[in-house]
């Protein structure tokens, strides 16, 4: 039953899978990788999303549709977040350390909670034309959902990429993830920077969350499956690098893909999470940072 | 002698004899339940804060220690039919060992990326475990339990007292990390830890020693769920959750002083069991809120506040120990 | 926790009493009768739970509008257990030593039940199953009846089988979630699998995190099986189902289902909508006229009334009908017995046939039921995004077993080109 | 007598970039040693090889004749090596007394008595009052201002008993008069024994520190002797005035 034909499908359903991962992943490798705000509640903001865009698709918006209303609510969120979570930690000068990670683990519990009151704990979904159709090629069956996936974490890299390196704002970004002092020079605003930079981080979580619930049903607490996910692509990658996440999503995704066509799906997520720990021990500064 | 060891001894010896003599008092066998999970807690968030507050490593695989605690005890229950001391112990030096070698593995790693490893290696045990037929796999196994230990009417009683000679333990280790040459090394490398490490503190052995030890409670509290719920399967004891509740009761309850944890796992865990039956989510919901409020607002936690509270008296003391250096 | 509504109360006494009398004065000085349990009413459990709280809380306030139990007023108390083996002990102990309960249902599935057994079987008291899968195979509690349409995997899965065998299968493929249940069920549905000399093609147990199914079915395919049994739980059901639909499961196939969970749930079934259609799986009711037991009708209509404001789901098919058989249980052994001693009623329980909402039940080997009743219903005709098409007969044909039969299997592929 | 330190042939590389390449400093003890060089020409990395933070690549570090070249930074402290930190680094949550504690339990226990808690506070007030920081010993790290907290990471440094004292810009950002209170603590320590090495930008306390001055130029020595000589050297000139 093995054969090299289902080895080659294997890995072209990990790559679309690995895209989904990278697209989740782009907002926490700008909010954990450049800002370096231990952003715990990622994940958790990836679920809200995802609820928002099944809110609005209840009144029959398609959900991408959805993804582009729900961006700019996020931004603002996202601007929100860090504006408190600066004024509690970073402004104090101290190293937040293990209170900054319990602050974003408490915002991740009260999503979690407020999620489950207002939706319950009933998986949802929603419906759209690509969601339970495939594109046939010969013998070969790919889900249009996860081609919409493709697309979107493309142009979504793709678009984070050049906004990084061609705006003067993505450019004041980059410089206040390598230093805030020279920042000030040039005459930015670190702080308003990163405020705005979470911003972008979060809207990019939003359309995370749509692809989510695009690619699966959700629930409340799902964000606990994704934790670990988004962690483990953004240090793969090397922290803040856009196209990095991009390719460290799709080795993410192969290896899956073919350790649960090799050896059985039971066996995934340790080889995954043994990946991320062996480079963690052996490089951490990630596999695509100079 | 400093000062407080006195009553912290009484207390240490006292509870332990409490948890045995008290069903002679003929207390309700509902409190004994209630009771072991609040200790086990009390283990639990006391064990996270030798390495999330005395060392700033924050763990989220709590479930990863617990769980293979209770696996641990498991498996030397089922091969040799170890009695349940035995079990803690094997389960206390697979704990300490996991610490270890989780510790070598990413200690070397500063503040998140610790996290992110401790997430990563609690999957990987988890998923051993889901594959490992022997202990029941996914399907988890049911225990029979055995006639009751000589000297006590019910195996809850008897787990009830053995969950609170754990707990004693888990504080006396904790106080003495706190107020020994190890706690002030910790605190050091916490707050700087090169330099720490400049000012000649040999931080990674701190780390790896605070990781086993802290490992090593987790287990032990873990070991005797095999005989309190006669059932374990991977799902419920590997959960996430443990790893989310300890944090909170460690950091609602106060990180910097050993009695915080146990504090706020007193707080947290009860108030859950009388929660149960009215709202657990809002009870989730108030344990949230308060974990934002105390990170924000009151990051010393309940142990901050109190100390705030009867700040007069540290500042008398204070007084007279200048006063008694001038002299 | 339930306390009676006013209205139902004045229902129950007739209203020409009017609101002079107040209502405690009707019943005897006697305390009220006590029903306890546990259920998840929080955690991934909690959407089952939480129809079994409405439909226990539903009973409650029948037999109070009745006048009571043995002239006495019934409560019940029930807590929640997440469904974690480590809350529910310690919620029986309370329900037993500190509220003093009268009467106990086990908590809802397997996992918090299991825990239970010890306490129940040290203190011999009289439980009653609330859908679980085998809890009292090693215990062995003389007083537990489990009312579950269920007793081994033969009984849950061999309809499953049986069609397959008789539609000529000769090829299986198994897939199953890494899960308590589901891996239960894997091993019982291999071992009928294999007596039934089907060759196993495919066997895959994936982990619950599990993101997309693309890859699975597209093995499934290529291994060309004749009929493909999955286990699943609620969030991988919905994904499967997806991916099925997407990438095809190959010609052959004649079956596909069996044990997955969540293909009950209102939510689960109105999303997935036509993608159902030739779906064969098991349940525990359906609105066919074979199942039409006395009262049931009366009950889901009253239920669906209820459950928005309870945040369940309006169908409830799958749980609550067995929760209230449950007190249903408990309520005609009382009667009967007039007593309220565990011992009495287990005995009573052992030797009586029980008339329930589910239909009559009798108890055999390990307090299961003796003549288990699974229903393997195949999804026809669904449209997509109705709910309330759920309520008509000949969506869920019953294909197993043949006394509920109330049509003949039509094969999977065939079943979805209409 | 063998010399102090001894660096031998010590290149450090970050990721294919050079930041040391083949560094070779020998510094007599007592000496005060003015370690000068643009930003980025490698003075911190050499500092962070010296005290352990970083391992060279190639080279070997002899400290009284040993080679610590594979040790801790913890070990190296405890041989008498200790350094000071560009940005200030204290322990936050400890007071200012309490800062000195850690240096004393880890690396001169044995030459005093913990137990004699009295003594070891007397101590450390000593150790303050030589920094000029003895009307702050109560306060937390977290209160205390620019200059303080310098004063105070020389404090830590010395409770080591240290024999070779490497201050990393221990006066970036400090007033004038701030600027000289710190040379005249550096110049007593000295004075009292131990070698100090200052990485310095300002060049008049460079001037008035320094009997010796090594200049470091992208990861290289371009020049090392008597200060007048080394400001005079071509190479030094260029690489502070571009010229």
């Amino acid at each position: 039953m093995f054969s090299f034909e289902l080895l080659f499908e294997a890995v072209v359903f990990g790559l679309l899978v690995g895209c989904f991962y990278a697209a989740i992943s782009l907002g926490l490798s700008i909010a954990f990788g450049l800002l370096d705000v231990p952003h715990i509640a990622h994940a958790a903001f990836l679920v809200l999303a995802a609820y928002m865009t099944f809110l609005l698709g209840s009144y029959g918006l398609d959900p991408l549709v959805a993804a582009v209303l729900i961006v700019i609510p996020f931004f603002f969120f996202g601007v929100l977040v860090y504006r408190f979570y600066y004024e509690a930690f970073e402004k104090r000068g101290a190293d937040a350390g293990v209170r900054g990670i319990a602050f974003f683990f408490g915002i991740a519990f009260l999503v979690q909670v407020f999620l489950s009151m207002k939706f319950g704990l009933d998986q949802r979904t929603v419906s759209a034309p690509y969601i339970g159709r495939s594109l046939e090629l010969g013998d070969m069956r790919i889900p249009w959902r996860l081609i919409v996936v493709l697309c979107v974490a493309i142009a979504l890299t793709v678009g984070l990429k050049l906004y990084l390196s061609k705006t003067f704002q993505g450019r004041a970004i980059r410089a206040v993830a390598q230093d805030a002092w020279a920042l000030r020079i040039v005459g930015a605003n670190p702080v308003l920077t990163k405020q705005w930079a979470f911003g972008i981080a979060t809207a990019a979580a939003a359309i995370g969350g749509a692809l989510l619930i695009i690619v699966s049903p959700v629930e409340p607490s799902l964000d606990r499956v994704y934790i670990g996910r988004t962690f483990c692509v953004v240090v793969l990658a090397g922290l803040g690098s856009m196209s990095g996440t991009l390719v460290a999503g799709l080795i993410l995704g192969v290896i899956e893909s073919l350790v649960l066509t090799m050896f059985g799906a039971s066996w995934a997520p340790a080889v995954a999470y043994g990946l991320l720990l062996l480079v963690l021990a052996i490089r951490p500064q990630g596999l695509f940072r100079q | 002698m400093k000062r407080g060891t006195i009553p912290f001894w009484v207390f240490a010896a006292l509870l332990p004899a409490a948890a045995y003599g008290l069903p002679i008092l003929g207390m309700n066998e509902y409190y004994f339940y209630i009771s072991y999970i609040v200790l086990q807690y009390v283990v639990l968030a006391t064990a996270w804060n030798i390495l999330g507050g005395y060392a700033g490593y924050v763990n989220f695989g709590t479930g990863a220690f617990f769980g293979a605690g209770a696996y641990a005890a498991l498996v030397v229950m089922l091969l040799f039919e170890a009695p349940l001391v035995v079990q803690i112990a094997v389960a206390a030096l697979v704990g300490a060992l996991m610490g270890l070698g989780a510790g070598l593995l990413t200690l070397r790693l500063k503040g998140i990326f610790f996290s992110i490893a401790t997430i990563a290696v609690a999957i990987i045990i988890e998923t051993f475990v889901l594959n490992w037929r022997f202990v029941g796999g996914a399907t988890g196994v049911q225990i029979i339990r055995g006639p009751v230990t000589y000297g006590f009417e019910t195996h809850t009683r008897m787990l009830f007292f053995v969950m609170s000679v754990l707990a004693v333990a888990s504080l006396v280790i904790a106080r003495y990390i706190e107020t020994s040459w190890l706690g002030r090394g910790l605190q050091a490398l916490r707050d700087a830890e090169v330099a720490a490490e400049c000012s000649g503190v040999p931080t990674l052995r701190l780390k790896l020693i605070a990781c086993a030890v802290s490992g090593a409670l987790m287990a032990a509290a873990g070991a005797p769920l095999p005989l309190y719920s006669s059932f374990v399967e991977p799902h419920s004891v590997f959960s996430l959750n443990y790893s989310v509740m300890a944090l909170s009761m460690a950091v609602i309850g106060g990180m910097a002083r050993w009695w915080g944890p146990a504090l706020g796992a007193v707080l947290i865990a009860s108030s859950q069991q009388f929660a149960a039956f009215a709202s657990p989510e809002f009870h989730l919901l108030i344990v949230g809120l308060l974990l934002i409020f105390v990170v924000i607002a009151a990051p010393g936690g309940l142990v901050g506040v109190i100390q705030w509270v009867g700040n007069w008296r540290v500042s008398r003391k204070e007084i007279n120990r200048s006063a008694s250096v001038v002299k | 926790m339930t306390n009676v509504s006013k209205r139902t109360f004045l229902h129950g006494m007739g209203l020409g009493l009017g609101a002079l009398v107040l209502p405690q004065r009707v019943w005897s000085q006697e305390s009220p009768i006590k029903v306890g349990t546990s259920m998840a009413l929080s955690g991934p459990l909690a959407s089952g739970g939480r129809q079994s709280q409405l439909a226990l809380q539903m009973w409650a306030e029948d037999v109070n509008a009745r006048g009571g139990l043995l002239g006495r007023k019934v409560e019940i108390v029930a807590y929640d257990d997440q469904g974690s083996p480590s809350q529910s002990p310690g919620i029986f102990s309370k329900l037993v030593d500190l509220d003093k309960v009268d009467l106990l249902i086990a908590p809802y599935g397997t996992v918090p039940a299991a825990a239970i057994m010890p306490f129940a079987k040290e203190r011999r008291l009289l439980m009653i199953g609330h859908i679980g899968y085998q809890i009292n195979s090693k215990a062995k509690h003389d007083m537990w009846f489990n009312n579950s349409p269920w007793s081994d995997a033969e009984s849950w899965v061999g309809g499953f089988f049986r069609l397959g065998k008789s539609a000529g299968v000769k090829k299986v493929a198994f897939l199953a979630s890494d899960q308590e249940f589901a891996q239960n069920i894997l091993a019982g549905a291999k071992s009928l699998a294999k007596s039934a000399g089907f060759e196993s093609v495919y066997e895959q147990s994936y982990p619950p995190s599990t993101v997309d199914f693309s890859a699975m079915i597209r093995a499934i395919r290529a291994a060309a099986p004749d009929m493909v049994f999955v286990g699943s739980y609620p969030a991988d059901s919905t994904a499967i189902i997806r991916a099925v639909n997407e990438i095809g499961v190959g010609p052959n196939v004649k079956l596909f289902g069996g044990a997955m969970v969540g293909l009950q749930y209102a939510s689960i079934m109105q999303s997935l909508g036509s993608q159902l259609n030739g779906v064969v799986n098991y349940t525990t009711y359906v609105p066919e006229k074979t199942m039409a037991f006395p009262g049931i009708k009366d009950f889901l209509d009253r239920f669906a009334k209820r459950a928005p404001a309870a945040n369940v789901e309006t169908l409830g098919y799958y749980v609550a009908p067995f929760a209230y058989a449950s007190a249903q249980i408990l309520e005609r052994a009382v009667t009967a017995t007039k007593s309220l001693k565990h011992d009495v009623l287990a005995d009573y329980l052992r030797k009586n046939e029980i008339s329930t909402l589910v239909g009559p039940i009798r108890w055999g080997a390990d307090g299961e039921w003796a003549n288990p009743r699974v229903v393997m219903v195949q999804f026809r005709d669904i449209k997509d995004g109705d709910l309330e098409q759920f309520r008509q007969e000949g969506k869920q044909v019953i294909l197993e077993p043949q006394q509920f039969k109330t049509g003949n299997l039509i094969p999977f592929q065939q079943a979805r080109r209409k | 007598m063998s010399a102090l330190l001894e660096v031998k042939n010590v290149t450090k590389r970050f990721f294919g970039f050079t930041a040391l390449g083949d560094v070779n400093v020998t510094i007599q003890a007592g000496d005060r040693i003015g370690l000068i060089g643009p930003n980025g020409s490698g003075k911190t990395t050499l500092i962070n090889c010296v005290s352990g933070v970083f391992k060279p690549e190639v080279g070997t570090i002899r400290f009284l004749g040993d080679d610590i070249s594979s040790l801790a930074p913890h070990r190296r402290a405890k041989k008498g090596l200790a350094r000071t930190f560009q940005i200030p680094r204290p322990f936050s949550s400890m007071s200012v007394e309490d800062n000195l504690m850690v240096p004393l339990e880890y690396v001169v226990h044995d030459l005093i008595d913990l137990t004699n808690e009295t003594a070891v506070y007397d101590e450390a007030r000593e150790l303050l009052r030589r920094v000029r920081l003895d009307d702050r010993k109560g306060a937390f790290a977290n209160d205390l201002s620019q200059v303080e907290l310098r004063k105070l990471e020389l404090a830590r440094a010395i409770a080591a008993r240290p024999q070779l004292l490497i201050c990393d810009e221990a006066m970036a950002g400090l007033a004038t008069k701030e600027v000289n209170e710190i040379l005249d603590i550096l110049l007593d320590l000295n004075a009292s024994g131990i070698t100090i090495v200052m990485v310095e930008h300002i060049m008049q306390a460079v001037m008035r520190f320094s009997k010796r001055i090594i200049c470091l130029s992208a990861g290289r020595v371009i020049s090392d002797g008597a200060p007048a000589e080394v400001m005079a050297h071509p190479d030094v000139r260029r690489a502070y005035l571009g010229s």
